[in-house]
């Protein structure tokens, strides 16, 4: 059962797993941009975390995220910051009124996640943006809603892990890396791989 | 090994940073009541002026602060290190330095600043605050004009709007001045040694013991060329050449230059290099009207250097000299 | 491997940054006719004042070329990078800046310094122009006042001649004063890693990775101890603590503070020292009337910063808020 | 026969050696002082050979070091300029009127140059400077000038070597290093140092 504790226990083990990658996610972003995403990350979900925490009972799922945003964009700022904030109030939204998430809610959320990133950031896929992990991984979770949110978010998260990979291979045309245009190629978006994390975290609180 | 700072927490270094700003310029800025990443100025902000708001991660002091003052900036939201700010301390100076006339928001070119600044613009809106924006694309190491990051042409750009909007002018004319302003705004950097971030401390890229890059930004992203470190006459001319290349300036026009710092460099070598921008600019027949020497937008203890040239008319002239007097910068 | 800088070759280092400062700054200073090493202020010297000369070696920028300027100094002699300069080059600034009511020397205190212009002092009093001399002895890492090496605290000796002579005091007068202001000027400096001459391009000094080096000299002259990088607020509690054992302050005493990059330490850094200064100087119960951050007194690129503590009376505290307005530096 | 030429070519003799060891000079003052001993040297004995090398045939011996002195003062300001020119002038004074040199007219010079030194910086023996270095060979030419110029310049230079040695053990109480004080223990001075390479410059130049 998908309730406000549990989207609260969801937002500590992300924070928590980005915590212990942040160190790689600066040193990817150090590679085409300022060397600072796991920083970002690490205080935009460590300041979700302390903030949903503290949050009383009566608290519900909606609130739970839409606190979450508020908390990690003024933490951060940055990309970051208005990206996972617009992620995390549109997924309030989807679920607004809701008590309990059943898997179509789940998945309605993580795609009213990926929209609210592409809306606030305006990439399209290939653009080597964290939009490589997030939209693929809501397409795959739709096709698979049918098989049960467990089987739903795996296939969102390996989708996110092959999006990521696949950043390699493009040249960036968003973002702080857009201007290095073919220097670019080879290195994986920081920001794609943290997606492929957030989501696989999720993936691991919400199903184990 | 992790690189030397003078620094307590690392996670703690801007707020501390502020209250040591805060506390030796007393006279030029103060903190927005319960917003205490948002500073504006003691004498600045007035009924009918138009306001102007800068801002952006920390990391290149004197940058964005230091240009917060009479004359110039009105306030100023301040981010992480290399980090925007989020929207909330941006609307704290919208509505601290909101005389009725209007707000204008100036900041350099970057994905995550134009997306917190343009958040806090649609909830000022919502508080019945119109705010403009223009943001400062000089960075050359990049081609097309609008993509262009911006880099220390935010002190020709600030200077611009900051002075027509203490000469009471409206908002229309305060944005079209910096329009102008930031399209006559030419830089191009080159780096010699990283930085390192507070939190990681650990250097942000990685550069051979004889080598240079040409174009790096200001957050050490990468530049346009990279070889072996020239001569100083040789890395101003690559630099030059490049600024020339689009600014295509003609004899007889006037600029102002300024030869900046990215942290580590040294007067000496800042100077050695404005020897040299001087003789290409005579060489061409321009007017030098005023130079700057020195460490105006920086990026933390980053070794290399800026040059930035500033073609003006009459009027952005008239800008460019109007005095102004800030925390860590004064002019006119 | 040779350390980077941008420079051409290092022996025209100082000859080529000269150029390059006085293309820079046209409407504040010019070369002495026929010595190009004597630069002087467009505007200040005149008849009746007192002139004064400061000079020293170069490398330490903004020191002392950038406090030429009316207010402050009349004229800089320009030494090679931590040399002293030759007599000549002070004998011709004491005769540029005569106003027939003799000249006042001022610089740190350096066996070659002394030599130099002391040569200096005595050919210009065969030219009958009275010279008097003020060394700035403000480094507390030797224990002997008049012993101690001048560094960043020129700035407030400097500050207080220069507005003395300003007033048209008398020589009696401006020496009298200066010697107050340097009694109540105290320094301590810290190293975190080397600078290299452009000569050389060689570290000056070893200092392990994680080590840092309090009292460390302008010119990496070893300090007074050696240890382990700690945080910023350790930092300075020592070297405030050692400041305080000398100047012995007592509660409501008024006091300006400088906290100077000794040249790739960054404004982040220096402000966040700023921070526990003011607390500590808050905590004794003085009274904090102005703060300068930044590179005042640098030493090429070495990191590290020093912290200058300049006690005032009435009479002082005038000196300091006379306006000045100098090559690189305006106040007032 | 000592004449001007051939003060001429020991000047450019000394500018040569220093300029070899111009480096190793550098490091001492690394240690001690501010590492720029070595350029200070041989920027002024540079120009000084250079100076004297366009006087024309008429200048006498006095004429070649003034010139040496003025020049190496003006280029090099330091502590060295000041010290050396002394040296200098007070050499060129103690040899006026004469074209050429009898032993006895080199030694004071010798003498002459080490008293220039001393009266400038007024350091005593032992005080950790180059006058520990020049002090001992002005006295001990000045023993060995009955067994004719080759003798007493070879006792000259041995000394100045021996005493810039000694140097190791004193305690810095003049110049730039005084402020040090045990801390300049072990360590050479860089100005006796070089004193040791002047002089030997000098016999060699001299008597070879
Ligand atoms: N317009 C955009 N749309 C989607 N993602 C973006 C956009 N711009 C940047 N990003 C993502 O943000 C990441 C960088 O985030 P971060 O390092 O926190 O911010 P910043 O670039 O401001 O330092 C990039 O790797 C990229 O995935
Ligand atoms: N008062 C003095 N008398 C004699 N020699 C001195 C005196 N002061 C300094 N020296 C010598 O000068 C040397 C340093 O010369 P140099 O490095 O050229 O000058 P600076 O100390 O100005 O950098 C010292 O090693 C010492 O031998
Ligand atoms: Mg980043
Ligand atoms: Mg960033
Ligand atoms: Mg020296
Ligand atoms: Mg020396």
């Amino acid at each position: 059962m998908i309730d406000a504790a549990r989207l609260k226990a969801m937002v500590g083990h992300i924070a928590d797993t980005i915590e212990r990658e942040k160190d790689r996610l600066c040193a990817l972003d150090g590679v085409i941009g300022d060397a600072d995403h796991g920083i970002a990350m690490s205080l935009g979900f460590g300041a979700a975390r302390d903030a949903v925490e503290g949050l009383d009972e009566t608290a519900d799922p909606t609130m739970v995220l839409n606190t979450a945003a508020k908390s990690f964009l003024n933490a951060v700022g940055a990309s970051s910051g208005p990206l996972y904030a617009t992620a995390l109030m549109r997924g309030a939204a989807s679920i607004k009124g809701k008590a309990e998430l059943a898997t179509e809610d789940v998945v309605a959320m993580l795609q009213a996640m990926a929209k609210g990133i592409q809306d606030r950031g305006k990439a399209e896929l290939g653009e080597k943006t964290m939009i490589d992990a997030w939209l693929p991984a809501a397409s795959a979770a739709g096709e698979a809603i049918s098989q049960g949110l467990a089987r739903a978010l795996s296939a969102a998260s390996e989708a996110a892990h092959a999006g990521a990979e696949a950043t390699k291979n493009m040249v960036a045309s968003k973002g702080r890396a857009e201007r290095l245009g073919e220097r670019s190629l080879g290195h994986m978006d920081p920001g794609a791989a943290s997606a492929a994390m957030v989501i696989e975290a999720m993936r691991k609180s919400l199903t184990d | 090994m992790q690189t030397k700072k003078i620094i307590n927490d690392g996670n703690k270094a801007v707020d501390e940073m502020l209250d040591g700003v805060l506390a030796a310029h007393p006279k030029h800025l103060k903190r927005v009541e319960g917003s205490p990443r948002s500073v504006v100025a003691v004498d600045g902000p007035r009924p009918g002026k138009v306001g102007i708001v800068v801002g952006g991660g920390s990391g290149h002091e004197p940058t964005f602060l230091g240009f917060v003052g009479k004359g110039l900036a009105d306030g100023c939201a301040v981010g992480n290190v290399f980090a925007s700010p989020p929207p909330d301390p941006i609307l704290e100076c919208a509505k601290a330095v909101d005389g009725g006339a209007g707000v204008l928001f100036q900041y350099g070119n970057y994905a995550g600043d134009v997306m917190n600044f343009d958040m806090a613009a649609e909830m000022a809106a919502m508080d019945d605050i119109e705010v403009r924006t223009v943001l400062t694309t000089d960075d050359v190491a990049t081609k097309d004009k609008a993509k262009r990051r911006g880099v220390a042409g935010n002190f020709f750009t600030f200077k611009a709007g900051g002075a027509a909007a203490d000469m009471m002018k409206s908002l229309d004319e305060v944005e079209r001045i910096v329009r102008k302003a930031n399209d006559q705004t030419f830089s191009m950097g080159v780096a010699l040694a990283p930085c390192s971030l507070p939190q990681t401390r650990t250097p942000n890229f990685e550069l051979g013991p004889d080598e240079m890059e040409i174009g790096m930004g200001i957050h050490g992203e990468p530049g346009v060329t990279r070889g072996k470190l020239k001569s100083a006459d040789e890395i101003v001319d690559d630099m030059v050449d490049r600024i020339f290349a689009e600014m295509a300036p003609s004899r007889g026009e006037r600029v102002a230059v300024l030869v900046n710092s990215l942290g580590s460099t040294p007067l000496m070598e800042l100077y050695i290099m404005n020897r040299r921008v001087r003789q290409r600019l005579d060489d061409l027949g321009l007017e030098t009207h005023a130079t700057w020497v020195g460490n105006y937008c920086t990026s933390l203890e980053m070794a290399g250097a800026s040059i930035t040239l500033h073609r003006m008319d009459g009027e952005l002239q008239e800008m460019l000299d109007r005095p102004c007097d800030c925390a860590m910068f004064r002019a006119g």
